[in-house]
């Protein structure tokens, strides 16, 4: 291992769970040039309680805007090997499957152009290639490049989209997740690479309401898969459900654990005539039930997706999550996602506009009011879109009688 | 350079790249799928966890795919990801796929590859689990290992958790999934705006404005503007311009630092982290909702953050013990009441948990319902 | 002077009004309550309710308490009044109290009045009802009676409204109470903010400025200060300091024709009525809420307000065979959610309901919980 | 009858809600010299779709600057009887009993010296007096006053104080209200008389959370009885409610009606076994269960009330609840509710030395922050005055290590 001494990070070397100490010290030995000085100024951030990375100059290849994060350590002297330190973000397959072959060539590129260290994945889902120098970023863009792997977003852009693994294998997806993003992200590929927004936009599509992409709450546009039919029930799983239910040694409850937990409490159940019955009409499409009996309930047919805009951290009006904009969109794959593409184009259009600078197209939505958004974007106004009416009685009307008209008419 | 390139080389891809290939996209990730996974795209009917770690997809065709899930620090490097690849050649037909919280999958046509698979990833040190009703990996971000305005480390304050929750991760012993997410400034990048169990690093002193360098090195009007909250001003030091921050209108969020080197955030003593808690993406039963203040401030004490492990400990223990099956952090203390979240934590309850922001109105405890 | 009072009682009032008591309070209640009340003060062990518009109070002692609720237009004069007082005379010793919804109410401790007091009160004309699971007393304001900003009459649109639930007045009918309210303004004297069914006066446009007469009768600057929006500012009209209104800002309070009777906001084919629901007080089950905008405009239409009613009529009849037994209509509503309670109202749901005030951020539908 | 022509308020006349018309035509007859005009305003109000009232100059009596409300025509050549018709505002007694001998003085006094209209009583709770004349005003004033009855606030005073009937009458009543707001009403006399505040300040007191008398909705300052020991339990008359609910005639349902209406979902019951258990700690006093169950539920013994401070109708900023300030005080008669008197002593000396021109108490609290505000009244955070903890990151700290302090030490 490396002869760089680190008496504090080694407290965190080995363990149950894996350890990224061990991570850098292996690539200390790997690729030392970088990673010797790593560890050194890492070991000096827990010695002395603060960072010391800062910013720099803008970073970046030829062509695009986007795709590189500059780094540099402010104790260049202490630790030269880090004295440039740049991410180069990465945008992954669809899904993040790979193959070991796929892994292999990224890797290869790291080991020649990087330190070897990276990030499986960035939380927005790119690729993270941690700690590169400024002249190789060319050089590592050619192979990149020519092996067909692309940069992905960073600053005003657009990021890389991301997905939940959706049809590929799980049952509950209600639209292709990964083709779709697959398919926004080429259609994107300008605004990823040459950020030219009031601040960054993100893309994220789930197959239903579980969400495990995180896109209610991550991004500025999220795709959420929806039905709009029945739940459907498999009647002899069902059955399956109320043995289990009766087996107290199952810990199965299907009024606790079902029925009650409905946040509509639109389930009813009869434990003893075995019967369980679902008011679709109230339902809000919440997936617990389904969650709960995979087996007995499947989310319907008629599926498509809830468009849902404006989610973000704190910075700087507060977190948000995603609002409602469209209840329910068709995502026809044999149209190109046209219905979608249309809705993004207008979007963009409205927020390059009229978004302020380090204005997020959600803070843009609070700025200018729900309902005045919709009508630029050309939406219907839907009860779906918001919990409750106003509370308030400051309404402005824009619909009234004109009295000199009225007099005389 | 430290890339070993020959002169004739350089020269060469200088000529070629002007013809390099841009806006290509991400490769198209059908190539990467396993075959049992093509095969039955779409056609998924239900799933099943066989274990911790272990959950068979069932297809319309009959099929099934089994998963094993595994743990990975996210910081990797390519010496332990080739071991890794190594181990996707042997048992997973060199497939393999990352989830979006870190973890690696192994997608197996064969049920009786599990058992081996989990055997050797053990013996590499490499806990399965992560499914279900677990803690599994933590959302996080980059701390001291790569970002500026980090207020602690993010990996180091990860391991310590995900060590201490080791039978969590490994296990399905909680009344629902816990989703825990780290992040090292108020910039949140990741999920900790909307986590069971947040832990997030904060400043709590404005930046120090370095004034002999920043008139070299930072813009005066590029800083100003970098301030969210109007809190840079310009003015003159010793005769040369720089400028000056309103502490009252700091909320310690490090944009100036990044836009200027010459106004560092970090404050040894005073940094350090905060708890969250109850935050929730899922629509599942509740809507999502954002984490909220347990802990106003903990120190930063590396290598192992005690003080941030016990507190989460605590929430763990208190949930685990107290919730009812299928609720989440949120709902849980949404059902009891937060007076009984502090009074079973026994976390102080402070000034700074009353909210006195924007939307502070929708936090006030307009009724009578109380809870002794 | 419109008494007659004689010269020598006016002086001799003037010599002893320096001596005048002051700041006594009200009398005290004791000496207003029922021997029964008087003796059971505090005792009270159950209620039950015999019929619409009785209950029977049950003290420790075993002595009850009869009390009989019947209606009353709140806008009440001297002659009807003492019909009442003669038979609070007759059946009630002389006493008589006035609920908080402006009810008359009588406490009996002979069981045996009940009856003959009702069928007298039937014979004048006054229903009994209003307890429990019925509507009440609409609690409502002064409108064109007594009111300037009024935007429309309260006692004419409540005895519309009242004629048409007479039912739901003297009947047990509903799942639940339902309280309605009417304001006939935006200052919301009364109830209308937090009430089941709440009817509400609206002007729809800015003040008139009159020109010619303002300068005589307003100071400029306490005009401009009255409006709480800053919507008004100091002008100079054909030479003449005046005031303008900015339409953009006003939100049509009326403010500013309480300080200066040259700003009149009444507009005869703009003024009208607003609809509003799902309000409450009480901490019965879901925490007070606030009423929300079910119909933003409804016209002026009396005497009879055909569309006033005709909408709280839907409102009733929705709710009552929809909700469960127990739910007020914001319970219920939030159970079914306003999709659903547009689609059954056939109320159509504008731009106008979606909140663009202070707090709006957290009326949006922030999740994916949809229902079609 | 009177013989002013009002077809359209005609047709509100009779039938079989009491019509204020009626009211109105009856006291024509009585005091005529108001009400005929008073019939013809409105009827033009009626004909016209607009009111036709305005405000003028003050008015009021010697010693007093609250308790009249000024009102004046402005159509006064059409209907001089209204020419002035001002509001007398009366304080009734608590809880609104009355004996007719009482009410009979009242009356009298109001048909020698106004026009005989009166609301019994206003949304405030006060008897209102509807149109005398200014220079009737003392004279009244000389009567009401020798007989012991007082005038009741206006302006930016503190409001005449109400009281649900408490426990005057029922069962649920954890504070005695009567006793209370009379007290209160007498100590506040000099705030209610001269209005010295920046806007008006109401205070209401309700024995339960059903709140009969509206405070957390409708007073600046609400005083709702509690309780905070356990829901007590008679269980004779439980026993009778588990007969109830298996009678299907009875249309009582104890699992659907109250556990699954328990707002905290922690009552267990069990129908069979014939047993209800409350977990009390749980328990958020919402009242629900005892109101369904008025027999066998009682409040608890060890009583009080929770103070709610800020509620007020939506001008200007937004409608208020009241929010909690203080979860628990006793109400303690024997020290002259002095615990309370403290608490509103210190509220007014805040206000008044720092509340804005028409600024509620509830903006002034929104204005400086619930935390901020609860440390200048010397009360103590408490986890009950909120829903939840703030989830924005924005804290102020102004508890932190000086740097140069530890650097020295
Ligand atoms: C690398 C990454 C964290 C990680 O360790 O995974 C990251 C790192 C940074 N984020 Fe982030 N953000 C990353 C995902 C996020 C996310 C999560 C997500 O995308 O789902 C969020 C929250 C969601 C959101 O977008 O609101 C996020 C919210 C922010 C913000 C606050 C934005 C806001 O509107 O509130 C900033 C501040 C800014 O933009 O100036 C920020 C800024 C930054 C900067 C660029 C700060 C800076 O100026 O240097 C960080 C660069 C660190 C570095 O060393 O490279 N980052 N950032 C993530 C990107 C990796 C990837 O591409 O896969
Ligand atoms: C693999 C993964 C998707 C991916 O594209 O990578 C995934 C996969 C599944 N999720 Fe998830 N979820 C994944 C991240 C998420 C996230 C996002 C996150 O963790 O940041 C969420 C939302 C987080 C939140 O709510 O805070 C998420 C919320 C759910 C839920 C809803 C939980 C609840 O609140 O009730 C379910 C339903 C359930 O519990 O059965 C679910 C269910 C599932 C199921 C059972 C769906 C299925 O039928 O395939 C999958 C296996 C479950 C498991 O791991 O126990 N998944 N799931 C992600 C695994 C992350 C990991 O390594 O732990
Ligand atoms: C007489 C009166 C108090 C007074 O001091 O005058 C009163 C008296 C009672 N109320 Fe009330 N309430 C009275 C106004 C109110 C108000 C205020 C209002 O109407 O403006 C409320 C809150 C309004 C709201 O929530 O919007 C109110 C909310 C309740 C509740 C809670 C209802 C619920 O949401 O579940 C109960 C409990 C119940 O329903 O059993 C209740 C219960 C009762 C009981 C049963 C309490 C008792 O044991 O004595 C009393 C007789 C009930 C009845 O009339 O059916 N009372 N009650 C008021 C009668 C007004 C009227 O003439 O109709
Ligand atoms: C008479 C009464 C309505 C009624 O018909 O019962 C009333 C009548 C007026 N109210 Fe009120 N308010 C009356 C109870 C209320 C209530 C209800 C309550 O007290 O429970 C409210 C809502 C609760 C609150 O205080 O917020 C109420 C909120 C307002 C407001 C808005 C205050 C705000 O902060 O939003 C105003 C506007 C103002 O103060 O300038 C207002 C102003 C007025 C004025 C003084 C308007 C004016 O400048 O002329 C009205 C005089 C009308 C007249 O002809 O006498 N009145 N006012 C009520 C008083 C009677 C009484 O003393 O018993
Ligand atoms: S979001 Fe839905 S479709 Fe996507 S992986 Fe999660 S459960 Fe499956
Ligand atoms: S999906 Fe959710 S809301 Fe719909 S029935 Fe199932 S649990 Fe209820
Ligand atoms: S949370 Fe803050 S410190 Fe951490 S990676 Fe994001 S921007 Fe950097
Ligand atoms: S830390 Fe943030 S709020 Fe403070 S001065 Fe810098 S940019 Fe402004
Ligand atoms: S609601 Fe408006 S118009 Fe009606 S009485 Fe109150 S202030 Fe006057
Ligand atoms: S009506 Fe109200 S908002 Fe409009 S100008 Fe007058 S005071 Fe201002
Ligand atoms: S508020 Fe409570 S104590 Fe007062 S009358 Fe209503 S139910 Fe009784
Ligand atoms: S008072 Fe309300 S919260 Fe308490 S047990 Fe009864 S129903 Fe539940």
């Amino acid at each position: 291992m490396s002869d760089v001494k680190t008496p504090m990070l080694d407290e965190l070397s080995g363990g149950q769970w894996p350890s990224f100490v061990d991570q850098i010290k292996q690539e200390a030995v790997h690729t030392p040039r970088y990673n010797n000085d790593m560890l050194k100024q890492l070991e000096i951030s827990y010695s002395d309680n603060r960072g010391h990375w800062k910013h720099g100059g803008l970073v970046g290849v030829t062509g695009y805007g986007a795709g590189i994060i500059g780094r540099y350590t402010d104790i260049p002297n202490e630790v030269p090997g880090v004295a440039q330190f740049h991410t180069v973000r990465v945008i992954p397959p669809t899904g993040l499957y790979y193959t070991t072959e796929a892994l292999r060539f990224l890797m290869g590129i790291w080991n020649k152009y990087g330190s070897g260290l990276m990030n499986l994945h960035g939380t927005t889902g790119d690729i993270i290639f941690l700690g590169t120098r400024t002249n190789h970023l060319e050089l590592m863009w050619d192979e990149l490049a020519a092996a067909g792997w692309d940069l992905g977003g960073s600053g005003s852009s657009n990021r890389t989209p991301s997905a939940c693994l959706g049809k590929s294998r799980c049952d509950a997806a209600c639209i292709d997740t990964m083709d779709l993003i697959h398919n926004i992200t080429n259609h994107v590929m300008d605004e990823l690479h040459r950020p030219a927004f009031p601040y960054k936009f993100k893309i994220k599509a789930s197959g239903c309401p579980n969400d495990c992409v995180a896109a209610n709450a991550r991004s500025d546009l999220a795709i959420i898969g929806i039905w709009k039919d029945d739940i459907r029930i498999n009647a002899a799983e069902l059955k399956n459900y109320f043995a289990k239910h009766k087996d107290p040694k199952q810990g199965f409850d299907m009024v606790n654990h079902v029925a009650l937990m409905c946040p509509s409490r639109c389930i009813e159940v009869d434990v003893n005539a075995e019967t369980l019955n679902i008011r679709n009409g109230e339902c809000v499409k919440c997936m617990h039930c389904i969650n709960v009996m995979p087996k007995a309930l499947h989310v319907g047919e008629d599926t498509g997706a809830v468009i849902l805009m404006g989610a973000k951290a704190p910075i700087v009006e507060g977190a948000l999550m995603g609002t409602v904009l469209v209840p329910f969109m068709k995502m026809d794959k044999d149209d190109d996602y046209q219905d979608f593409k249309d809705l993004l184009e207008k979007t963009w259009d409205y927020w390059e506009e009229n978004g302020q600078n380090r204005e997020r197209i959600g803070e843009t939505i609070q700025r200018v009011g729900l309902a005045y958004f919709l009508q630029q974007l050309e939406l219907e106004p839907n009860p779906n879109q918001i919990n409750a009416p106003r509370d308030n009685p400051y309404i402005f009307y824009d619909e009234f009688f004109d009295e000199e008209e009225e007099a005389a008419g | 350079m430290w890339v070993n390139i020959s002169e004739e080389e350089l020269k060469e891809r200088a000529a070629v790249r002007k013809k390099r290939p841009s806006d290509m996209g991400p490769p198209h990730f059908e190539q990467f799928l396993p075959p049992v996974i093509q095969r039955n795209y779409g056609q998924w009917e239900w799933h099943e966890f066989l274990r911790p770690g272990v959950i068979e997809y069932r297809a319309a065709s009959g099929e099934s795919c089994y998963v094993v899930r595994c743990a990975s620090p996210r910081l990797v490097g390519t010496t332990w990801m080739e071991s890794i690849c190594k181990v996707a050649d042997e048992f997973a037909d060199g497939y393999l796929r990352f989830t979006t919280r870190f973890n690696i999958e192994f997608n197996l046509a064969d049920k009786s590859k599990i058992e081996p698979l989990i055997a050797k990833l053990e013996s590499m040190g490499i806990p399965v689990g992560g499914t279900a009703n677990s803690i599994s990996n933590i959302t996080h971000t980059q701390g001291w290992v790569h970002c500026h305005t980090s207020a602690s480390d993010a990996s180091g304050v990860v391991k310590n958790v995900m060590e201490e929750m080791i039978g969590e991760f490994k296990g399905h012993k909680l009344p629902q999934r816990v989703k825990v997410a780290f992040a090292c400034c108020l910039n949140m990048c990741g999920a900790v705006h909307c986590s069971d169990i947040a832990i997030l690093g904060i400043h709590r002193r404005p930046p120090k404005v370095n004034h002999s360098t920043l008139t070299n090195l930072c813009e005066i009007p590029t800083t100003v503007a970098s301030c969210p909250t109007g809190a840079i001003r310009p003015t003159t030091v010793n005769g040369k311009p720089s400028v000056e921050v309103v502490e009252s209108k700091c909320m310690y969020c490090g944009n100036c630092y990044t836009t200027c080197p010459s106004m560092p955030i970090h404050n040894a003593i005073n940094d350090g982290i905060s708890i969250w808690v109850g935050g929730k993406v899922a629509n599942a039963r509740s809507k999502p909702k954002f984490s909220k203040l347990a802990i106003p401030f903990l120190p930063n004490n590396p290598p192992k953050w005690p003080e941030v492990t016990q507190a989460v400990r605590k929430i763990v223990d208190v949930y685990a013990s107290n919730a009812k099956d299928w609720e989440r952090v949120g709902d849980w203390i949404d059902r009891i009441g937060w007076p009984k979240f502090f009074e079973l934590t026994g976390f102080e309850f402070t000034k700074y948990h009353i909210d006195d922001y924007k939307l502070a109105t929708r936090t006030m405890n307009m009724s009578c319902h109380i809870r002794f």
